[in-house]
C-alpha cells in the first residue's frame, strides 16, 4: 500500500483540524481541533516510520523507532498542553462565563 | 621705470587709507579733519598720477605683480597693476576731477553731522580707490574688483540719505542693474579663462588669434553687456537717472565723470578684441546711438535739473559707445575726458544752485538766478556751450571726432548722431534758460536766502570751467592743425594693433568741414530756439499731452520693465513659494509622513482582536508561502 | 482487496468521518465523542503500521485520559449546544473552509509530483513498535529528552496549579 | 544539562534566583573559555555545544540576570505565587538553552514547548485582569496551533529524509532541488518558527499578548524568549537547509519585508508605549530575520550582537515603563525633568533600538545589513529594511520628545500623581546607568562580544 | 613619545568631546559658559597649529590609525589632509565665534545646552577627519544627535515638528548611505586580519562596475544632498533654521551643511568616478535649478531666518554644482567657499539673533530704520551681506569666481543660468537691508540699542576673516592644493 495513502489521510485530518480552528468559536472545540491536528501529524510520523523501516531498516535500524519515540514525546507534550490549556480555559470561563473566542476582543489594534 | 611700479600701488592705496581713517574714526574726527583727510589723500594720488603720467609718455607699458591673488596651478591670477597711457590718462581724470569734487563736497555737505560727514568722505574715498583699482588692474579680474567696487560705492552714496525710501530703492536699482551687467562681464571673463587660461591683458591680447571668431564675438558681446550696465546704456540705463538721489557731488563724480565711463575704459582697454569682432562693433554702435537719441528725447521734457543732466549723461555716454562701435577709440576716450570736465562742471553748478535753493531741484521753480550767483552762472553757461558742441569748446572737438568716424562708417549713423547733438543743445539751453534767466519763481523765503556759494564750491567750478573750455585743444583734428591731435599720439601704443586691422580711411577735408558745420549750425539753431521758448517760462501745472507726455514719463520704460521683468519674477517667486515649495515638494515630503500615519491607522485594524481572524490570516499566509515555495 | 486494505479504508473513513462530525457537531459533548472515535481509528492505523505500543498509549492517554479531562471540563462548565452561538460571521466561516480546502489541495497537488510518496508501506511484520524495542531506545538513546520532558511536565503542573488556584 | 541545574533551583526568592543564575553564568563562561564541558553528560549527540551556542546562552542568561535585578521586585507585585513565577522563568530559560543547543528535531520540539507552556501561564498570571486572561487564552490557542504545524513539519521532514533521522545535520537536503516532502516540511517549520519569533503574518498574537500580559513578563517575553526563538530558527535553517538556501530565501525575504513593514508601520500610530513596544519588537524581529535571510558569518555574529543589544535596551525600557504606570506616550511627558536619570537612560535605550551609532543597536543593525548585503540576493530587501528603520526612528523618537520636550499637560491632573509614583531606588537607577553604559561599550567595541565566537 | 598616542586629530576630536562631557556636570550657569568658551578657544588654538603643517601626514602627527574592529577591517583612522584642515579649522573657528556671540543668551539648563554644543563639535570634527568609512558614518550620525536635541529642546514654537522632520529626513538618507558603505566595503581588498576594509584607500581601489557605481552613487549622494541641502531635498532646511535656537542654526548652516559637500568631495568623487561622469549633468542641473529656485523664493520671504535659509540653499547649490564639474579650479573654489560661506552665514545669524533678541521679531515687514539706532550693527551686517553676495575683495567672491570658472569650463550654459542667481542674490539681500536698516524708525525699532562688546568682538573678527580671505586667499589654496589635485587626477 503506497505511503501517500497515509499522507493524504493525515493531511485530510490535519486540514479538518485547521478548518475546525477557523470556523468554531468555542475555545474547547478549537482546542480539540488542535488535538486532531497533532494526531494527524503523529499518524504521519508513524506511517513514515514504517516506510523507513522497510526501505532502509537494514542500514538504519533506529530509523523506525526514532519516529515512534517522537510520537511518544509528542503525546507527552500534548498532555502537558492539555493540562495548561484547560486550566486557562477554566480560568477564562470563571471570569467571563463564556468560552467563546470571539468574546475576547478587549485587546486589539 | 621701476619707480613707477613702486609708487603705482600708492595711488589707490592712499584713498583706501583715507577711507579707513574716515570710516573707522567717523565718531571721533571733526568735520574739517575728515575733509582734509578725504581731499588730501586724493590730492596726493593726483600728484602721483601726474608723475606716472609723465613717465609713460615715452610709450612704455609697465606691469607690476604684487602678489598672487588666486594661484591654483590651473588658474593663476595675480594682483597686478598695469600702468600705461590709457590707465594713466584715466588716473589723471579720476584723481583730478575727484579732488575737485572732494573739495567741493567739504562745503556742500557741511550741514551733515560730523559722523555722516566722515562717512561721506569715507565712501567717496572708497569710490576713488575702487575706480583706481579698475583702471590700474593688470587683468580682467582686478578690473572686475574695481568694477564691482565702484558699483558698491555708487550704491552706498546714492542711498546716503537712507531715511528716504525712494533713495534706497534707487540705490538698490542701481546696484541690481549693475549686477546684471556684471554678470555679462563675469561670463566673458570665464570664457576667456576657459579658452586662454588667463585674464592678463597682455597675454590675452597677444593670444587673441587663438580664439575663433565666434568666441571673440561672444566674449565681446558679454563684455559689452557689462559695459551697458556700468555705463548706463540700453537696456540697463534706467538706474542712472534714479541715481540722482545721491548728493550732487556724488552725481558729478560717479554718475557723470568717472564711474559711468568705466565701460568705455574697458572697451578701449580691450580694443583689440572688439576690433576683431565686427558684429559686436555694429551692435555697440547701434546701441550707443539709440541710447544717445532715446536719452536726449527724454531729457527734452524733464523738469528736475539733475534728471536733465542725468539723461544728458546717458546720451553722451551713448556717443562714446557710438565712437567705440565705429572704431574711434581715441575719440571715445577723448570724449570721456572732455565729458568729465563739462559734465562735472554742470553737475557741480547744478549742485551749487540746489545748495543755494536749499534742496530745490525743480527747474520750474527756479529762474533768474543769474543775478544772484554770477560765478555759478558763468561757469554753467560755459559748460552748456561745451556740451552743445560749439567750437572751440572742448565738447566740439571730441563729439565731432566721433561723428566724423561715424560718418565714415555709415552716414546714417552720422545723421542720427547730429540729430541727437541738436537735441542736446536744445535741452541744455532749456535747462540754462529756465534756471538762470527770467524771473525767480520760487518762494520768497528761498529768494531771501539766495546767495553765491562759498569758495570751496566756486573754486572747483572755475577750474572745471577752464578745463571745459580748453580741454579740447589737446585733440585738435588733423584738418585744422597737423599734429594737433596730441591725445591720439599719446594713446597710439594702446590702439596700435586695432589701427592695423582697421586700416585708415581718411575723409576728405571738405567733407569734414561740412560735417562740422552741419552739426554746429544745427546746435546753434537749437540753442536759439530754446532761448526763445524758455526765456520767459511761466510755471504752470498744465499737464503735457501726446508725445510730450510720453517723453516726460521717460517712454514709460520703467513701467515696462516693471511689468515685463520685475512683476513676473516676483510672481514666479510667489508661485515657487506657495505652490511648488509648499504644495509639491513639501507636500511630497509631508505626504510620505502622512501616508505612513494613514497606513498605520489602517493596518492597525488588521489586529482585530479576534482569534478567528488571526488564524484565518495566518492560514492565508501559509497558503501563500506554500504556493510560492512549491509552484513558483 | 486484501484484509489490510479493507481495514485501512474502514479506519480511514471512520477517522475522517469522526473528524468532520467533530467540527460540525453543535454539542460539545458530541464533539468529544466524535473525537474519541477518531482517536480510536487512528490507533487502529497504528496497529496496522506495527506501532502497537503507540496504539495502546494513544487509547490510554488520549482517548482515555485527555478526552475524559475534556469531557470533565465541558461538564463542569455545563456547556451545551446553546453555549456557542452559531458563527455569525459567514465570511469567516466560508473563507475558513475554503482556505482549509485550498491548503489540502496545495499539499496534495505538490505531493502528486513527488516520487518518494510512491514508496510502499507493507502492512504487518516488523518489530519496531514493540514495547521492548521502544523501551530500550527510550532509556538509552533517549534518556536525555526523557529527563527534559520531566521539566516540561513540571512546568505544566506548576502552571496548572498557579492558574487554577484561587487568589488568596 | 542546564535544565538539571534549574530544576534544583526551585528559587524561593529573587536572590536565590539571582545567585543560581550567577553560578550558571560562571560555569557557562568557564566552559566557553576552556572549550570543554565541565559536566559531560551523554546526550547521544542530541545537544551540540559550540562557541556560537554558548555565547548565545551566556547572552540570554546575562539578560535574564539583568532582568531579575531590574524587575525582580516587580515580579513580586504581580501576584502571590512569586516563587512559582521565578521557577517558570527558569523553565523558560531552560527551554531557551535547549533551543540554542538542540541537535535533533525532538529536542527542538520539546525545547520550544518548554518555552511556550510556562509563558502561557505567565501571560495569564494576572488572574483578575480580563486582559491578561484573554491574552493567555489567545496565546495558548495560537501557540498550540503552531505546535501542530511544527509537528506536521517535523513529520514531513522525517518522511522526506532518506536516512529517516531527526538529527538536523542529517537533514541536509543536498545541493539539487529539494524533494517535495522536504520542501513542505521546510515551509511548515518556517511557519512555526516565524510564529515563535512573531514574524508577519504569524505575528498576530504578539501585540495582544504583550499588551495583555503583566508588563514585567512582557519584558521577558519580548527579549529573552524572542531571541531564543531566533537562535533556534537560525540553527535549524543553517544546519538543515543551509545548502539549499537559494530555494527558500525568497520566502524569508518576503516574510522579512512584511515583518518590517507591518511592525514599523503599525507601531507608528500606537498611543500606548507598551503596545508600541510590542509592535516595535515585531519590527526588530524583522531586522533579526535578515540574519536568517543571509545565513553567513556576519549574520551569526550580528544575531548575537542584536540579541544582546535588543534585549538589554528592551529590558531597560520595560523596567522604566513598569515604573511609569501610565503607559501612554503622554505619560512620559516631562519625565526628563522629573527623573533625569530614567529619561536619559531611556533615551540611550531608544537610540539603541533606533540604531544610532555609538550604541550597540547600531552595530547590530550594521551587522545585519552587512550580512544581507554580503549575501548578494534580493538587495531590495536591504533598502526596504533601511527605510523601515527610518520609520522606526519616528515612533521611538516620539517618546524621546515626550520625555524632554513636552511639558506635563495640565488638563490631565492625574499625570502628576502617576509621575510621582515613579519613585525609584538608587540601585535601580544605577543599574539602568550600567545597562546604558553596557550598550554604549558594545556600540564602540562590538568585538567584546563577537570575538568570543572565534575562540575554540 | 606622546605624539604617537595623542596626535593633533585626537585633540581636535576628543578635546571638545571631553569638554562637552565635563560641561554636563558644571552646575553653575556662568561657569559652564566660561568653560565652553575656553574649551572652544583651546580647540581653535590646536586647529591653528595644524595649519602650519604641510601635507606630510604621518611625519607631522597629522594622521593616526588604530585597528578598532580588527576583524572587520574598520579602524579608528583619522588624518588631517588639506580638506580636513580647512574644515576642521572652520569648525574650530566657528564654535568660539558662536559661543561668544550668543554668550548672553539665556538657556534653561545651560550645562546641557553647552555640553551638547561641544559634543556636536566633536562629531563634526570626526566627520572631517575620518578616513575610515565606518568611522565616518559614526561621526556623521553623532553630529546629528546633539543637534537634534538642541533644536528640539531650545528651539522655537514649532520646533518639535520641524526638527523631527529634519531628523527623520537626514536619518533616512544616511541609512541609505550606510547600505552603500557596506556594499562598497564588500568589494574592497582585505587587510591582514579581514577580508575587506573600510579604509578610504581600500574604497578608492574597490572593484566596482559602472552599473554598481551608478546606484551606489545615488545612495551616497542622497545622504549628502539632504545634508547640504540640494534642491529638491531641501524642505527640512528653512523650517529647521527658523525653529532652531540661533546658536544651533549657526552650527547647522555654518558647518553641518559643509558635511554634505565634504562628503561629496571625499567619498563620492574619488570612489565613484564612473558614476560621477554619468550623473554629473543631472546633479549640476538640479543644483543650478535649485539656485534659481531658492533665490526666487528668498525674494518673497518675510521672515529673516527663512530668507537666509533660502539664500543658503542657493549658495550651496553653486557649491554642489562646482563639485561635480571636476575642475581643479572649481574644487579649490569649493574649499574656500565652504569656509567663506560658514563665516558669512554665521555672521548673518549673529546679526539676526541680535535683532530678534532686542526686538523680539524677525519679520522684515515689521522692521525699519535700524541703522539710525544701531550703526555698528548696520555696517557689519552690510559688509557681511555684501560678502554673502560675493562682492569682490570679500571672501565669497574668490570662491564663487572660481566655482563659476569651473562651471563655465564645464558648460557655459550652466554658468550663465546659474549666474542669474548672482543678480537675484543682490535683489533679495539689498531688499532686506533696505527694509530693515534704512528708512525711518518705527515704534518697534525706535528704542533699539547697538550691539554689545562681545558681539562687536566676534563680528569684527568675522569681518576680518571676510577681508583676509577676500584679499589674500592664497594660503587656503596652499593648504588644499594637494588634496584637490589628488581628487581631480582620479578623473584623468
Amino acid at each position: 500500500m503506497p505511503v501517500y495513502y497515509y499522507i493524504f489521510l493525515s493531511a485530510t485530518l490535519f486540514t479538518i483540524g485547521v478548518i475546525g480552528v477557523l470556523v468554531r468559536r468555542s475555545a474547547i472545540i478549537v482546542f480539540m481541533c488542535i488535538e486532531l491536528m497533532l494526531n494527524a501529524a503523529n499518524l504521519l510520523l508513524v506511517a513514515f516510520s514504517k516506510m523507513h523501516s522497510q526501505a532502509i531498516g537494514a542500514t538504519h535500524p533506529t530509523a523506525a523507532t526514532d519516529a515512534q519515540i517522537f510520537v511518544f514525546f509528542s503525546m507527552v507534550v500534548a498532555a502537558a498542553e492539555v493540562s495548561v490549556g484547560l486550566a486557562i480555559i477554566v480560568l477564562m470561563y470563571r471570569n467571563v462565563h463564556s468560552v467563546d473566542v470571539n468574546f475576547l476582543n478587549r485587546l486589539k489594534n | 621705470m621701476n619707480n613707477i611700479l613702486h609708487i603705482a600701488w600708492l595711488i589707490p592705496f592712499l584713498p583706501l587709507v583715507g577711507f579707513l581713517v574716515n570710516g573707522l574714526g567717523r565718531n571721533q574726527l571733526s568735520k574739517s579733519i575728515s575733509g582734509i583727510i578725504g581731499s588730501g589723500t586724493i590730492l596726493a594720488s593726483f600728484l602721483l598720477s601726474v608723475y606716472v603720467f609723465l613717465s609713460v609718455k615715452d610709450g612704455n607699458t609697465h606691469v607690476a605683480h604684487y602678489f598672487d591673488f588666486i594661484n591654483t596651478g590651473a588658474l593663476k591670477i595675480g594682483f597686478d597693476f598695469q600702468v600705461d597711457q590709457l590707465s594713466s590718462l584715466f588716473l589723471l581724470i579720476i584723481t583730478g576731477v575727484g579732488f575737485l569734487i572732494h573739495v567741493y563736497s567739504t562745503s556742500y555737505m557741511h550741514d551733515e553731522t560730523p559722523n555722516n560727514f566722515a562717512k561721506y568722505f569715507a565712501y567717496l574715498n572708497l569710490f576713488v580707490f575702487s575706480m583706481l583699482l579698475l583702471v590700474l588692474g593688470g587683468n580682467y579680474v582686478i578690473m572686475f574688483i574695481g568694477w564691482e567696487g565702484v558699483g558698491l560705492c555708487s550704491y552706498l552714496l546714492i542711498g546716503f540719505w537712507f531715511k528716504n525710501d525712494n533713495y534706497n530703492s534707487a540705490a538698490k536699482k542701481a546696484f541690481v542693474m549693475n549686477r546684471i551687467g556684471d554678470l555679462g562681464f563675469l561670463l566673458a571673463v570665464f570664457w576667456l579663462i576657459t579658452k586662454l587660461g588667463t585674464t592678463d591683458y597682455h597675454t590675452v591680447f597677444q593670444n587673441v588669434s587663438q580664439l575663433t571668431s565666434f568666441d571673440i564675438t561672444c566674449i565681446t558681446l558679454l563684455l559689452f553687456v557689462g559695459a551697458t550696465g556700468k555705463s548706463a546704456q540700453i537696456p540697463l540705463y534706467t538706474w542712472l537717472p534714479d541715481a540722482m538721489a545721491g548728493p550732487t557731488p556724488v552725481s558729478a563724480l560717479i554718475h557723470a565723470a568717472t564711474m559711468v565711463t568705466a565701460g568705455i575704459y574697458m572697451i578701449a582697454r580691450s580694443n583689440i578684441l572688439f576690433t576683431m569682432a565686427p558684429t559686436t562693433q555694429t551692435v555697440i554702435a547701434i546701441i550707443g546711438l539709440a541710447t544717445a537719441i532715446l536719452a536726449a528725447t527724454i531729457a527734452l521734457k524733464q523738469n528736475d535739473i539733475k534728471k536733465v543732466l542725468a539723461y544728458s549723461t546717458v546720451s553722451q555716454l551713448g556717443y562714446m559707445f557710438l565712437g567705440l562701435g565705429v572704431g574711434a577709440y581715441t575719440g571715445a576716450v577723448f570724449h570721456v575726458m572732455t565729458h568729465a570736465f563739462f559734465k562735472a562742471l554742470l553737475f557741480l553748478g547744478a549742485g551749487s544752485v540746489i545748495h543755494a535753493l536749499h534742496g530745490e531741484q525743480d527747474m520750474r521753480k527756479m529762474g533768474g538766478l543769474k543775478k544772484y550767483m554770477s560765478i555759478t552762472h558763468i561757469t554753467f553757461l560755459l559748460g552748456c556751450i561745451a556740451i552743445a558742441g560749439i567750437p572751440p569748446f572742448s565738447g566740439f572737438f571730441s563729439k565731432d571726432e566721433i561723428l566724423a568716424a561715424a560718418f565714415s562708417s555709415n552716414p546714417v549713423l552720422w545723421v542720427i548722431g547730429v540729430l541727437g547733438a541738436v537735441m542736446t543743445a536744445f535741452y541744455m539751453f532749456r535747462l540754462y534758460t529756465m534756471t538762470f534767466l527770467g524771473n525767480f519763481r520760487g518762494t520768497d523765503e528761498q529768494q531771501h536766502h539766495l546767495h553765491e556759494s562759498p569758495g570751496a564750491i566756486t573754486f572747483p567750478l572755475i577750474i572745471l570751467a577752464v578745463l571745459a573750455v580748453i580741454g579740447g585743444l589737446i585733440g585738435i583734428p588733423e584738418v585744422f592743425m597737423h599734429g594737433g591731435h596730441r591725445l591720439e599720439a599719446f594713446l597710439e601704443p594702446i590702439f596700435r594693433e586695432s589701427k592695423k586691422i582697421q586700416g585708415t580711411h581718411h575723409l576728405s577735408h571738405s567733407t569734414e568741414y561740412f560735417l562740422m558745420a552741419a552739426s554746429v549750425v544745427g546746435a546753434s539753431i537749437a540753442i536759439i530756439f530754446a532761448w526763445k521758448n524758455y526765456k520767459d517760462y511761466r510755471y504752470s501745472t498744465e499737464e503735457n499731452t501726446g508725445i510730450a507726455r510720453v517723453l516726460e514719463n521717460k517712454w514709460y520704460v520703467d513701467e515696462i520693465y516693471s511689468s515685463v521683468i520685475v512683476q513676473p519674477v516676483r510672481a514666479l517667486g510667489g508661485f515657487f513659494t506657495n505652490v511648488v515649495e509648499r504644495g509639491i515638494i513639501d507636500g511630497i515630503v509631508n505626504g510620505v509622513g502622512r501616508a505612513v500615519n494613514y497606513g498605520s491607522r489602517q493596518i492597525r485594524l488588521l489586529q482585530s482582536g479576534q482569534v478567528g481572524t488571526y488564524v484565518l490570516l495566518m492560514v492565508f499566509g501559509i497558503l501563500i508561502l506554500f504556493v510560492i515555495q512549491l509552484f513558483l | 482487496m486484501s484484509i489490510t486494505e479493507i481495514l485501512f479504508w474502514f479506519l480511514s473513513v471512520l477517522a475522517v468521518g469522526g473528524a468532520m462530525l467533530l467540527v460540525a457537531s453543535k454539542n460539545p459533548v458530541h464533539s468529544i465523542l466524535y473525537l474519541i472515535i477518531t482517536f480510536f481509528a487512528v490507533s487502529g492505523h497504528y496497529i496496522l503500521l506495527n506501532a502497537q505500543f503507540l496504539a495502546i498509549v494513544n487509547i490510554i492517554v488520549y482517548a482515555g485520559a485527555i478526552m475524559v479531562l475534556f469531557l470533565f471540563v465541558v461538564m463542569l462548565m455545563n456547556l451545551n449546544a446553546d453555549s456557542e452561538p452559531p458563527q455569525k460571521n459567514r465570511l469567516l466561516l466560508y473563507s475558513g473552509t475554503i482556505a482549509g480546502c485550498c491548503l489540502l489541495l496545495v499539499l496534495v497537488a505538490a505531493l502528486k509530483q513527488s516520487s518518494t510518496t510512491s514508496q510502499l508501506v507493507e502492512m504487518g511484520g516488523g518489530d519496531a513498535g514493540l514495547i521492548k524495542n521502544l523501551g530500550m531506545a527510550l532509556f538509552s538513546d533517549y534518556v536525555f529528552p526523557f529527563e527534559i520532558s520531566s521539566v516540561l511536565f513540571l512546568s505544566a503542573m506548576i502552571g496548572a496549579v498557579v492558574i487554577s488556584k484561587k487568589e488568596a | 544539562m542546564f535544565g538539571g541545574v534549574f530544576i534544583k533551583n526551585k528559587a524561593m526568592c529573587k536572590y536565590l534566583a539571582i545567585l543560581g543564575l550567577l553560578i550558571v553564568i560562571l560555569v557557562n563562561c568557564m566552559e566557553l573559555y576552556s572549550g570543554e564541558s565541565l559536566f559531560a553528560i551523554d546526550t547521544n549527540n542530541m545537544l551540540s555545544f559550540n562557541s556560537f551556542n554558548l555565547v548565545f546562552i551566556t547572552v540570554a542568561m546575562v539578560c535574564t540576570l539583568i532582568f531579575f535585578l531590574l524587575s525582580g521586585s516587580d515580579i513580586e507585585k504581580v501576584g502571590a505565587n512569586v516563587s512559582e513565577y521565578f521557577a517558570l522563568i527558569f523553565f523558560v530559560l531552560c527551554g531557551v538553552c535547549l533551543a540554542a543547543t538542540f541537535n535533533t528535531l525532538l529536542i527542538l520540539f520539546i525545547g520550544i514547548e518548554i518555552i511556550s507552556i510556562p509563558l502561557y501561564i505567565l501571560t495569564g498570571s494576572d488572574k483578575r485582569n480580563l486582559k491578561s486572561n484573554e491574552a493567555a487564552l489567545k496565546y495558548f490557542l495560537m501557540g498550540a496551533f503552531s505546535t501542530g504545524i511544527m509537528l506536521m513539519g517535523i513529520a514531513f521532514l522525517y518522511g522526506g529524509n532518506p536516512e529517516g533521522s531527526f538529527y538536523i545535520s542529517s537533514l541536509n537536503a543536498g545541493q539539487g532541488k529539494m524533494p517535495v516532502m522536504i520542501a513542505i516540511g521546510l515551509v511548515f517549520m518556517l511557519i512555526a518558527m516565524s510564529f515563535k519569533v512573531s514574524a508577519v503574518p504569524f505575528h498576530f498574537w504578539t501585540p495582544d499578548v504583550y499588551d495583555g500580559a503583566p508588563a514585567v513578563f512582557t519584558s521577558f517575553m519580548a527579549t529573552i524568549v524572542k531571541i531564543g526563538g531566533f537562535i533556534a530558527f537560525i540553527r535549524l535553517f543553517e544546519n538543515s537547509f543551509g545548502s539549499v538556501q537559494p530555494q527558500w530565501q525568497l520566502l524569508i525575504a518576503i516574510i522579512t519585508a512584511a515583518t518590517l513593514f507591518i511592525g514599523n508601520l503599525t507601531a507608528v500610530f500606537q498611543q500606548s508605549v507598551k503596545r508600541m513596544l510590542a509592535y516595535s519588537s515585531i519590527a526588530q524581529a524583522g531586522f533579526m530575520l535578515l540574519s536568517i535571510f543571509a545565513l553567513n558569518e556576519a549574520a551569526k555574529e550580528g544575531l548575537i550582537l542584536y540579541a544582546a543589544a535588543y534585549s538589554l535596551a528592551t529590558i531597560g525600557l520595560f523596567a522604566i515603563l513598569i515604573k511609569m504606570e501610565d503607559y501612554t506616550i503622554e505619560g512620559f511627558n516631562g519625565l526628563g525633568k522629573k527623573q533625569p536619570v530614567l529619561a536619559v537612560t531611556a533615551t540611550v535605550f531608544l537610540l539603541s533600538l533606533t540604531g544610532i551609532p555609538l550604541t550597540a543597536g547600531f552595530q547590530s543593525k550594521f551587522y545585519m545589513l552587512m550580512a544581507a548585503v554580503r549575501d548578494g540576493h534580493h538587495q531590495w530587501l536591504v533598502i526596504f529594511a533601511v527605510l523601515c528603520a527610518a520609520i522606526s526612528a519616528y515612533y521611538y523618537f516620539k517618546i524621546i520628545q515626550a520625555m524632554f520636550f513636552k511639558e506635563v499637560s495640565l488638563n490631565t491632573t492625574s499625570n502628576n500623581l502617576l509621575l510621582a509614583s515613579a519613585e525609584t531606588t538608587s540601585t535601580f537607577r544605577g543599574l539602568l546607568i550600567f545597562i546604558a553604559i553596557l550598550i554604549i561599550v558594545l556600540g564602540l567595541f562590538p568585538w567584546l562580544l563577537t570575538d568570543w565566537l572565534h575562540y575554540q | 613619545m606622546l605624539g604617537n598616542f595623542i596626535t593633533l586629530p585626537h585633540l581636535l576630536i576628543f578635546f571638545p568631546l571631553i569638554a562637552g562631557v565635563i560641561a554636563f556636570f558644571i552646575k553653575s550657569d556662568s561657569g559652564v559658559r566660561g568653560w565652553s568658551v575656553l574649551a572652544s578657544l583651546l580647540t581653535l588654538a590646536v586647529s591653528l597649529s595644524t595649519l602650519i603643517y604641510k601635507d606630510n601626514l604621518e611625519l607631522n602627527g597629522l594622521a593616526y590609525n588604530y585597528e578598532w574592529l580588527k576583524y572587520m577591517g574598520a579602524s579608528f583612522s583619522v588624518s588631517l589632509d588639506g580638506l580636513g584642515r580647512v574644515l576642521t579649522f572652520l569648525t574650530a573657528f566657528s564654535f568660539p565665534v558662536i559661543l561668544i556671540a550668543t554668550y548672553r543668551n539665556v538657556y534653561p539648563r545651560s550645562n546641557v545646552f553647552y555640553g551638547l554644543m561641544l559634543l556636536s563639535q566633536a562629531g563634526l570634527m570626526g566627520v572631517f577627519l575620518a578616513t575610515d568609512a565606518l568611522l565616518f558614518y559614526f561621526f556623521w550620525e553623532l553630529a546629528l544627535i546633539p543637534v537634534y536635541f538642541l533644536c528640539s529642546r531650545w528651539g522655537g514654537e514649532r520646533r518639535i515638528a520641524a526638527t523631527f522632520k529634519f531628523f527623520i529626513y537626514t536619518f533616512t538618507a544616511s541609512l541609505l548611505m550606510l547600505v552603500g558603505i557596506i556594499y562598497v566595503y564588500l568589494h574592497t581588498a582585505g587587510t591582514p586580519f579581514s577580508d575587506h576594509s573600510f579604509s578610504i584607500q581600500a574604497f578608492h581601489t574597490a572593484s566596482l562596475t559602472p552599473t554598481q557605481q551608478s546606484w551606489l552613487f545615488w545612495l551616497f549622494f542622497v545622504a549628502f544632498a539632504v545634508k547640504m541641502p540640494v534642491f529638491p531635498f531641501h524642505t527640512w532646511q528653512p523650517d529647521t533654521y527658523e525653529q532652531s535656537p540661533t546658536a544651533v542654526t549657526m552650527v547647522l548652516s555654518g558647518i553641518m551643511v559643509k558635511m554634505g559637500v565634504f562628503g561629496l568631495i571625499r567619498w563620492v568623487l574619488p570612489i565613484f568616478p564612473a558614476a560621477v561622469l554619468q550623473f554629473e549633468n543631472v546633479v549640476i542641473g538640479l543644483s543650478v535649478v535649485g539656485m534659481i529656485y531658492a533665490s526666487l523664493i528668498a525674494i518673497r520671504q518675510d521672515d529673516l531666518k527663512r530668507l537666509v535659509a533660502y539664500s543658503s540653499i542657493a549658495h550651496i547649490g553653486l557649491i554642489s554644482a562646482a563639485v561635480f564639474t571636476r575642475q581643479q579650479v572649481a574644487l579649490e573654489g569649493v574649499m574656500i567657499q565652504m569656509f567663506s560661506h560658514g563665516v558669512n552665514i554665521i555672521g548673518l545669524w549673529i546679526v539676526i539673533d541680535v535683532i530678534e533678541k532686542k526686538l523680539g521679531v524677525r519679520k522684515i515687514s515689521q522692521l525699519n530704520g535700524i541703522a539710525h539706532r544701531a550703526p555698528v550693527l548696520t555696517i557689519i551686517l552690510v559688509i557681511i551681506a555684501l560678502a554673502n553676495i560675493a562682492l569682490p575683495l570679500t571672501n565669497a567672491f574668490v570662491g564663487e569666481f572660481m566655482m563659476f570658472t569651473g562651471l563655465f569650463k564645464f558648460n557655459g550654459w550652466y554658468a550663465a543660468f546659474a549666474g542669474l542667481s548672482i543678480i537675484l542674490a543682490a535683489v533679495y539681500t539689498l531688499g532686506m537691508i533696505q527694509k530693515i536698516f534704512y528708512g525711518e524708525t518705527n515704534e518697534l525699532t525706535a528704542e533699539m540699542s547697538d550691539i554689545s562688546f562681545n558681539q562687536k568682538l566676534v563680528l569684527g573678527l568675522l569681518v576680518l576673516a571676510i577681508f583676509f580671505a577676500g584679499i589674500y586667499p592664497q594660503p587656503f589654496f596652499e593648504i588644499t592644493k594637494d588634496s584637490v589635485a589628488a581628487i581631480v587626477t582620479r578623473f584623468k
